[in-house]
């Protein structure tokens, strides 16, 4: 199982603030699982529609898209932070 | 020593100052900046600014920005505040301070702890307009630009 | 709008934050630095710090230099307070604060107005020795550089 | 008469925090006025003995060697600034 995380607008086009899901087969990266996220629901496909503004985390890290995604691992998915 | 926290709470900047120079006589200057939320955006009436965050994570980057400033400078305490929740204008959103023997320091690392705070810290604003419509920022350009100074900086 | 106080008492730096913000909420940050007396200078351990001015020309200058960092950047209000007398490790000497909607201008602001009283203001520091020995402090090549920096920027 | 005052360890030098003297006779600048108060006896030449370390004011502004000095000014004498 994986732990996934939305937050922001992509928490709002997911439908949903969290989800536990297992690795699905084949998936190895962050960007590998975006591209099954997209796939999978219309939801999915409007929230990651534009790669280039979704940012991510793999257990509280800030993760690149060539990260490695392994079972048990949280993965966060959200825009480009506003803080400060 | 640096102390970093989220909270939805408001924060008293003048009591983390005495906090931050509590006890100890070697200080020099502690630079500061707090953050405020504003009445407007782009022009348009602000009712209110909600502040999404990621707990998990920010609590560890506010850590690691804090350990990154003092690593680079040669600074006696740091303290990080942020807020999260829905704020008004004129709420003081965030509370950078950074104390150090020598002025420089003190005001060099204020302007990287919130530069990178901006950039790294998992906190999401959105802007709650006077007409009800709400509206997520998006990140700005000068944000990028301002936290990747610091990079070049870098070894 | 600048504020400008020379005094012997202590100074609050929380109540002069929320003096700077009260009644308006279209800031977006206030940079600030605060200098305080060191335990010690050189190595040699300090007991006191005495500030003497030129009473009649330090508020002048002090608001001339807020003035011309009001003319420099978007400024929405500063302060600064500046203390004099016999103080002690620990207690603070200066106060700057510098309002802005952006925080960049804020955070210049902060350091202009700290680097350009060091060398304008009309103050100057006496240490008192543990051993009851009394110094002038020397002017630093340092602060001359740093207030020279802002110079080059002028026009 | 002009109205002269010193400060820090040129207050200390001269053994006064300010004096009334009329302008000198011939005096129409500062450096003429250190001059004069430089050979008026022991206190001025020692307080004067390093010119370069001696700033001066009239009428409470920042004032160079060559700023003019008249009759009814405020002159100050003091070692470069070390506030803040």
């Amino acid at each position: 199982m994986i732990h996934v995380l939305y937050f922001a607008w992509l928490r709002e086009r997911m439908g949903r603030a969290e989800e536990a899901l297992p690795l699905p087969e084949g998936i190895a990266t962050v960007a590998g699982l975006i591209g099954w996220l997209t796939a999978r629901d219309a939801a999915g496909a409007h929230a990651f529609a534009n790669p280039e503004v979704v940012r991510a985390a793999v257990n509280q890290d800030f993760a690149g898209p060539s990260d490695p995604v392994r079972p048990g691992d949280e993965v966060a998915f959200f825009p480009p932070v506003t803080g400060g | 020593m640096a102390t970093v926290r989220v909270q939805a709470e408001p924060f008293d900047a003048g009591a983390e100052l005495a906090l931050l120079l509590a006890g100890r006589t070697d200080v020099g200057g502690v630079g500061c900046f707090v953050g405020v939320v504003r009445n407007a955006a782009g022009g348009r009436p602000i009712r209110a600014m909600r502040l999404e965050h990621y707990p998990g994570m920010t609590d560890r980057a506010l850590e690691r920005i804090a350990a990154e400033a003092e690593a680079r400078w040669d600074l006696q305490g740091c303290t990080v505040l942020h807020r999260h929740g829905r704020l008004l204008p004129g709420d003081l959103i965030v509370l950078v301070l950074a104390a150090s023997p020598h002025r420089q320091a003190a005001l060099d690392a204020t302007g990287f702890l919130i530069d990178w705070l901006k950039t790294r810290a998992p906190f999401w604003k959105q802007e709650e307009f006077a007409d009800g419509d709400a509206a997520w920022v998006e990140a700005r350009q000068n944000d990028t630009a301002a936290a990747a100074r610091w990079e070049s900086e870098t070894l």
